[in-house]
């Protein structure tokens, strides 16, 4: 399997602190990959280079394009979600004054209707219009949400607004997922329910997933892959079962 | 095109609406009128429409002018019916702010309810912006107060009861020249009045022989402390011998507040134009005892030793408590001759006004002296007299007319600083 | 004596209400929709009725063979002269009148789309202060560039409709051009919003960070709408200044903004129908306290200042008891609805 | 030359001192409350305006004239009122979970109404009184000295704000660093749901931080009108531009780096015009002109960013390759 994403000896200072210190990981194709860590370890602001938020003070982040991997750090966000790569937040963004269907349609880049000009004369762009809404209710309609497509942000439960959230991305040809914390406030039949979504996702249109998450009870069932990150360093990384017997994790974690 | 239509329905019921209450108003205004005329039935009842700066910039001077419009109809009154005229004079006063725009609105109103006759704006850029409605309606407007030169255009239905900033400009020049300063800086507002007044001035300060430096200040400041540093630098190093100061009430008190701090400014001359004069906030003790040690002279339209003025001038203090303000007396003659401008009209017509009050106005004599108009519309003959602030009177100091403009030279009067 | 003018009462005060129209629905879109605090309106405002002052003026002037270095429009020699060729031909007023509106547009527009460089990074909050305050620069900067007018501003501005002798058919006719313009505007905002770009702004306005993660060049999207208003409230200085013949720095203080932010939220934030709502209660309101306040004879307290105390409550009532103004915010209208109706009736048959 | 390169530098940095003293003690609260309450207040005006109002109306109705009575009576009044607008618009609002702009502009609106309240006030006083309050002279106080260093005169408004000015910057670094309610203070500011956890009570931190600032506001309002030559309804608002221009260089979140902006608009809008004028011949009215270019360039340069909630966007794209 080749590599998707490729982060080498990353990092990043915030004055004194060493929020990321030379942190080298990579994430294969189709992966279903876990990135773990005590509080503070660095994880968020790892993918906040990776999506362009901050710019690294040393090192480089890769992306696979057109099978050769280019660099993405030091792109600004909206350039680096068009190259595939749609990241969640712990507390999700939606746009709250909008639809579920009209947040999925926000989504997908080159609009016809999003230039000025054109959005004047409708016939340029309905067309277009149409398809994005039928993808759309197709999308809802899988992951039967349907019924809540004119319904407003607030109407939605934790778990269909972090649904919802990922759902989004798929709006555009996405190739990369950056997942951060999506079982955090989610009751646990909830959050193996959000997972199972997840490995469909990724069985059905081959997407790769690189997912921070705290309960690792439920994320070691998932993935294939964990990378463990402590004070910006990477501490250990194996297959789900390695990295939970591994006695330097278990220090770090009882240590906190 | 749902959505136009919902446009044209929406801007259809403000219409309709706006019908509506415009009648209602219709009705009001009306009303007044016609209750008048049941009192007394054969009277014949003239309005007179002014647009005063109550509040805003000039609101300090609009609130004493109410009432001397209250002064002046009244007055206006009396005359007329005991000349057996069977005539009322009413006063419509709307409040603009000091802004061109509600300006013209208030003009607008007045044209809609028939009015033809209306007084005021103060500031000239209000005037500007009412000028070609005024003239395309035939409303005759006389401003009691706005001075700027590019106002003085020949046969449009503008007048104006005030002498142009040329004339003072020149008294104040004289009086700088004569009191034996050669070099000054002309320290001004940086607006249409001080700019205008302070081109004035030094035109006519060069061509006595002597030297102007100019320096503008920003209007609208809170506080003149820099702006006063900045002047007392100049001073010294260009050497001058006075300062000129061109302001209104607000910036001039505090700016002369300022320079009474300063021992560099307390070492030169100080000669200031009309606006300052009549402001409370230069009685301090502080200002007063610098006013002396500079033997600070202001000019203002005046023809001084009035008996009319000096009689105006107690009757609005034993009335309203209140002295009149400046252009206060050029607001009163105003309303008198736009009163007897109808009169001699005879007919409620603006053009028929227009041509009346450039007669009446060759005759009369008020609290601002004679108000015959020049080409333009604006006061012809305008004297000027010289201010200083001595000590006395409630507040511990008060302004004094101490002289008097006469054929290019200044005519003491009386010693103001011993 | 006192009769009442209706129609010329109608006139002058649609007039107006146009003008701020013109505002409070740009104002809208920028704001309301799109969420960029713009306190500093009355710059492109300003910017438009200068613009359209200054050619004008020149250009007659320069058109009449007179040489404005020795007789410039802003001395009383140009003003006098205004007043005389001002209206000799009215297909000059007229194209004059065209092409200070397209000026004003690009000039106003670039302004309002340079201006967000400054502000883009800085957040919200921050926007707002710095638009109020380039305000204040533009009026220092115009007090003392001497070319138009300095302090003195420039009068005598030779109107489009000058050419027509009857006052109240000249007023009409202006009156026609304004509600045009404003009819213009409508039209465009409201294609706007009701497009994948509104759908677009109403997404920045809600969490531009996020918009920024879903890849929109927010930058570049608010640059343009800021473009987009500016240009049309620089067509509505344009009218401004050819309504009242003269133009003067002190006409663009901050109140002017602050009035129009008054109109759209008590209209309602985001919806255009509810700014023309605004627009014309406000400017409705204020004509008519012009009849009514004499009624009161003299008062202790100026009517003016409480005028704006009720516009500064208004503003904080609305935000208070109805956000949403007396229009609220409506959906956007794509063929992606019709889309959803269908597939609906699909699910239920 | 009057001895110096630029004449008359002397009294120009007395100005420069002066005028820092004052954006200190208007600027410091706005930051202070911004950093707190996260509310980019434009009533902060209001309260440099009614402050100096109640020491005028005290003078000019009373005829009292003693500034520790007029502040400690402005510093309740004012501090009340930053009370009342934060109970009865900002909190409620902000429970709503309205965004910052909309804050902001009921803000705007606050600070329309206060200030031609404040106007009709004159406007009744005046008709009482038949006094001008609509533009007032400057007040001279019975209990405050008039100092003298080293031959040069220091005013009352000069003594007055330097004990002031010290007295807020001491207190504050003591409330903020040393009690436990500062340390609140700094909880809430830092991280405000942290802070409800940890069982601080926010409302009374949030209540007390818009009572301090508006009070502290309001006594700058006292003293400016031992300053200021004439004292208008508008003083606050025209000054409110500089103020937060101040706050801003502060990114309204650093108490020290607002001391600096007060000293750097301050040098400028005093030396740095007099050098301007001096060397360039710009004409002073530029001075205001001068404080907002000040205000952009600095948005530019260095703009606040996190303060506003800014956009993780770059211009230019260092490390960006190919």
């Amino acid at each position: 399997m080749s590599v998707i994403l490729e982060v080498r000896d990353v990092a990043k200072y915030f004055g004194g602190v060493k929020a990321l210190d030379g942190v080298s990981l990579t994430v294969p194709e189709r992966g279903l990959v876990g990135l773990i860590g005590p509080n503070g370890s660095g994880k968020t602001t790892l993918f906040n280079v990776i999506t362009g938020f901050y710019v690294p003070d040393r090192g480089s982040v890769l992306f696979k394009e057109s099978n050769d991997l280019v660099r993405v750090d030091g792109l600004n966000p909206n350039e680096v979600f068009k190259k595939g790569i749609v990241r969640t937040f712990q507390i999700p963004r939606l746009f709250s004054s909008l639809t579920v269907l009209e947040n999925l349609l926000v989504t997908p880049i080159g609009q016809k209707g999003e230039s000025p000009v054109r959005a004047l004369f409708r016939n340029s762009w309905s067309t277009q219009e149409r398809e994005l809404a039928e993808k759309a209710i197709e999308l809802l309609k899988k992951f039967n949400m349907l019924h809540y497509v004119n319904s407003r942000i607030s109407e939605l439960s934790a778990a269909h607004i972090k649904m919802l959230e990922t759902i989004r991305g798929l709006m555009t040809p996405a190739k990369l997922y950056l997942l951060d914390e999506p079982a955090a406030g989610v009751d646990y039949m909830m959050a193996k329910e959000l997972f199972t979504y997840v490995k469909r996702l990724r069985d059905e249109h081959n997407l790769t997933f690189f997912i921070i998450e705290h309960r690792l009870e439920i994320l070691m069932e998932y993935v294939d892959y964990v990378y463990v990150l402590h004070n910006g360093k990477l501490l250990s990384e194996g297959k789900p079962q390695e990295v939970i017997s591994d006695p330097k994790v278990i220090e770090a974690y009882i240590g906190v | 095109m749902a959505f136009d239509m919902k446009t044209l329905a929406l801007v259809i019921v403000v219409l309709i609406i706006g019908l509506a209450v415009g009648y209602g108003i219709a009705a009001v205004t009306g009303g007044g009128a016609v209750t008048t005329v049941t009192v007394t039935p054969e009277k014949k009842v003239y309005t007179i429409g002014f647009t005063l700066p109550l509040s805003g910039e000039l609101s300090s001077i609009g609130k004493v002018w109410e009432k001397v419009v209250q002064l002046a109809i009244e007055d206006l009154n009396k005359e007329v019916q005991a000349y057996g005229f069977n005539v009322e004079f009413r006063s419509v006063i709307l409040d603009d702010g000091t802004t061109a725009e509600r300006a013209l609105q208030n003009v607008q109103s007045f044209v809609q309810q028939g009015i033809k006759v209306v007084i005021g704006p103060a500031a000239s850029a209000q005037v500007k912006a009412v000028k070609s409605y005024v003239d395309a309606n035939k409303i005759v407007l006389i401003s009691p107060s706005s001075t700027a030169p590019t106002l003085a255009i020949p046969n449009d239905y503008i007048f104006r009861t005030v002498g142009s900033d040329a004339g003072q400009a020149k008294a104040l020049a004289a009086l700088a020249y004569q009191e034996g300063a050669r070099k000054v800086i002309v320290f001004y507002r940086n607006d249409e009045y001080g700019k205008a007044f302070a081109d004035f001035f030094e035109n006519y300060f060069r061509e006595m022989g002597g030297t102007v430096v100019k320096l503008p200040y920003q209007t609208g400041l809170p506080d003149y402390a820099s702006e006063v540093a900045t002047l007392a630098s100049k001073v010294q190093s260009e050497g001058a011998e006075a300062v000129v100061l061109i302001a209104f009430d607000t910036d001039g008190a505090n700016i002369l507040s300022h320079a009474a701090e300063s021992d560099v400014l307390s070492s030169v001359r100080w000669f200031i134009s009309e606006g300052p004069h009549g402001a409370k906030e230069l009685l301090s003790s502080a200002v007063g005892q610098f006013a002396s040690r500079v033997r600070l002279f202001g000019t203002r339209p005046l023809f001084i030793a009035n008996p009319l003025y000096e009689d105006f001038k107690n009757r609005m203090v034993q009335r309203f408590g209140e002295e009149p303000g400046v252009f206060s007396e050029n607001l009163y003659d105003a309303i008198k001759l736009a009163g007897w401008a109808i009169l001699r009209a005879g007919t409620y017509d603006g053009e028929a006004i227009r041509a009346a009050l450039i007669e009446v106005a060759k005759t009369y004599y008020g609290p601002s002296g004679w108000t015959i108009f020049d080409s333009a519309g604006d006061k012809a003959q305008q004297d000027y007299g010289v201010w200083a602030i001595v000590p006395g009177g409630p507040m511990g100091y008060q302004f004094k007319d101490v002289g008097l403009y006469e054929r290019g030279s200044i005519i003491f009067l009386e010693e103001a600083y011993s | 004596m006192i009769g009442f003018d209706i129609v010329g009462f109608m006139i002058s005060w649609l007039t107006l209400f146009g003008i701020y129209a013109i505002l409070s629905l740009t104002l809208n879109l920028e704001s309301g929709t799109a969420g960029i605090t713009n306190f500093g309106k009355v710059v492109f405002y300003g910017v438009g009725a200068y613009v359209s002052a200054t050619l004008t003026a020149y250009l007659i002037l320069m058109l009449n063979g007179v040489d404005v270095s020795e007789t410039p429009p802003y001395d009383i020699e140009g003003i006098i002269l205004l007043g005389e060729l001002g209206n000799k031909s009215p297909l000059l007023n007229i194209g004059l009148l065209v092409l200070s509106l397209m000026i004003a547009f690009a000039v106003s527009g670039s302004l309002g789309y340079l201006l967000t460089y400054p502000i883009l990074r800085v957040g919200p909050a921050f926007v707002g202060f710095t638009l109020l305050s380039s305000g204040e620069l533009l009026r220092i900067f115009l007090q003392h560039y001497e070319p138009v007018g300095a302090s003195k501003g420039l009068m005598a501005i030779p109107t489009p409709f000058g050419w027509i002798a009857d006052s109240r058919v000249r007023e009409a006719a202006y009156l026609s051009l304004v509600l045009g313009l404003l009819a213009l505007t409508y039209v465009v905002t409201h294609k706007l919003i009701n497009s994948p770009l509104g759908r677009t702004l109403r997404a920045l306005r809600d969490d531009e960070i996020a918009a920024l993660c879903l890849g929109k060049h927010v930058p570049r999207i608010k640059a343009t709408i800021l473009f987009i208003g500016s240009g049309f409230a620089g067509m509505a200085g344009v009218l401004l200044a050819y309504y009242l013949t003269s133009v003067n720095p002190n006409m663009f203080v901050p109140a002017v903004t602050f009035n129009v932010w008054a109109m759209i939220i008590l209209g309602g934030f985001g919806n255009l129908k509810g700014s023309l709502l605004g627009a014309a209660i406000i400017t409705f309101v204020d004509r008519v306290l012009t009849f009514v306040t004499p009624q009161l004879g003299v008062t202790v307290i100026s009517p003016d200042y409480l005028r704006w105390v009720i516009v500064g409550l208004l503003i904080v009532i609305v935000l208070l008891v109805n956000p949403k103004g007396l229009l609220p915010e409506k959906p956007i209208k794509t063929p992606a609805l019709d889309v959803v109706l269908e597939e609906l009736r699909g699910e239920s048959r | 030359m009057g001895g110096s390169l630029i004449p008359g530098i002397q009294q120009a940095i007395m100005n420069t001192l002066q005028y820092m003293l004052f954006y200190l003690i208007f600027s410091l609260p706005l930051t202070l409350s911004y950093r707190t309450t996260k509310v980019i207040n434009f009533a902060h005006a209001n309260f440099i305006t009614y402050g100096a109002y109640v020491a005028i109306f005290l003078h000019g109705i009373m005829g009292l004239n003693i500034m520790s009575v007029a502040a400690i009576l402005a510093f309740l009044i004012t501090g009340a009122i930053a009370v009342l607008n934060n109970v009865l618009v900002f909190t409620p609002l902000q429970k709503r979970g309205s965004s910052p702009a909309i804050i902001m502009i009921s803000s705007m609106g606050l600070w329309i109404a206060y200030k031609y309240l404040l106007y009709m006030t004159t406007d009744i006083a005046h008709y009482y009184t038949i006094k001008n309050f609509v533009s007032y002279g400057r007040i001279t106080y019975s209990d405050v000295p008039r100092g003298s260093v080293g031959g040069v005169e220091l005013s009352q408004a000069f003594v007055a704000s330097l004990i002031t000015a010290s007295l807020v910057v001491v207190l504050l670094y003591l409330l903020l660093e040393k009690t436990k309610i500062g340390r609140a203070m700094r909880a809430v500011a830092d991280n405000p749901s942290l802070a409800e956890i940890s069982g601080i009570p926010k409302s009374f931190v949030v209540n007390l931080t818009w009572f301090i600032c508006g009070g502290i506001a309001g006594i700058g309002g006292v003293i400016w009108t031992s300053f200021s030559g004439a004292i208008t309804p508008e003083a606050g608002d025209s000054m409110i531009l500089q103020v937060f221009t101040v706050g801003f260089i502060g990114g309204l979140v650093s108490l020290l780096r607002t001391g600096i902006g007060a000293v750097l608009i301050a040098a400028i809008e005093n030396v740095g015009i007099a050098i301007l004028n001096t060397y360039f011949g710009v004409p002073v009215s530029f001075r205001p002109f001068l404080t907002f270019v000040t205000l952009i360039t600095t948005l530019i340069v260095s703009p606040p960013l996190g303060a506003g909630g800014g956009l993780p966007y770059r211009f230019l794209k260092r490390g960006s390759r190919r």
